[in-house]
């Protein structure tokens, strides 16, 4: 039941512990920078401090209510992460595997387009630029 | 009225600047997004494609016609890319 | 890129190193003795031993090439676990979210009808009864 | 021909034995069926429900309608519950 926003690396294991009390099932999602182009260095995330937080809780919150969640938790990290590097981990736990399912897939549907993050593609070589929002993000959303 | 105004990603980058405090008569999001825009070629580059800009009154999203209100801090960004 | 089949308690986080290679979305299920009804004691699951090997090993080759999976993992337990033990874990990596969720989903789906293990409810006292099969169970292999 | 038949679950409760070698001429998995169905009380009240029964020949699924074949190792088992 918590949404962190942070520099640090986080460890799965320790933000899954204490999700299992009650549950059925746990699902969680990882997401780690990937290197389409084959010259990505790293990405560098920016957020609006503040209202990512109160973001995230808003989401967690609601996706608990709407899945019946019995636990939820999302870490989303900042600054400059390297190729390889975790950026941001959703968990959703329930009675059955659907609920976890689905609430683990609604946190990401809501992170990717609801949530002010805003991700650069540094390559090597130092070229940056912004990555554009996807219409199949933002048509995600229309299944909830 | 005095209100303060947050630029992030690509519009910070364009308008130069992270934060602004402005005094405006503006009564909607799209009233001050026409006052900005006028305020320097830098500010008219940021606010030219408005199917592209997103906007947060006191970290709560807001529309183009939303009303400002009371709200204090008024933020301007892109379309989101968490996850 | 393995399934395994133990009485031994697994460590997820174990489970999980290595399939972050090469994608940009992990998604883990994991699977938890759950006690609806007051009294449950443990679960005792029984499987078919050489059969459930290979009905994994196929699932999960299945599931990465529908799903283009970057990687995968299946571990399940058997033998007597106690109400709040971790029953078994699937997971699914690959480029994008959607495949990494729909891998895991489908793994789970094929797993809960398709695979050679019976679970029976202990209850406190020694009442023992075989869990059914459930119909829902049965109409989730329908969307794949 | 001799065939290795394995019982799971409640079918192995129900036959009372994990596993019997038979002499069969039987020539599919119903045929089977009938024929162990017939040699006991016990394997009949296994063998009562066919919409409840699965089987496997040499550790893949098969119909009740299969063939035997050269199957070395007939499995029978109810609905699984895995997961």
């Amino acid at each position: 039941m918590s949404a962190r926003v942070q520099t640090a690396p986080f460890v799965l294991a320790d933000e899954l512990a204490g999700l299992e009390a009650g549950a059925g099932a746990l699902v969680s999602f990882t997401g780690i920078v990937r290197d389409d182009s084959g010259r990505l260095e790293a990405l560098e995330i920016e957020h609006y401090p503040g209202m990512t937080e109160r973001a995230l809780a808003d989401y967690g919150a609601e996706a608990a209510r709407r899945f019946q969640l019995t636990g939820w938790r999302i870490v989303h990290r900042f600054g400059r992460l390297p190729v390889g590097a975790e950026i941001m981990m959703v968990a959703a736990a329930a009675r059955h595997r659907h609920a976890a399912f689905d609430g683990a897939a609604y946190l990401m549907d809501w992170l990717k387009s609801r949530a002010p993050f805003w991700k650069r593609e540094i390559d090597v070589g130092g070229a940056a630029r912004w990555v554009e929002a996807k219409d199949s993000d933002e048509a995600a959303l229309t299944r909830w | 009225m005095r209100r303060d105004i947050l630029y992030f990603a690509s519009l910070r980058e364009r308008v130069g600047a992270a934060r602004e405090t402005v005094e405006t008569e503006a009564a909607t999001v799209r009233e001050l997004v026409a006052e900005r825009a006028a305020a320097s070629p830098a500010h008219a580059a940021a606010f030219a494609d408005l199917k592209a800009l997103r906007c947060a009154l006191d970290q709560q999203f807001a529309d183009l016609d939303a009303p400002l209100g009371e709200a204090r801090e008024i933020a301007f960004f892109p379309p989101m890319t968490g996850g």
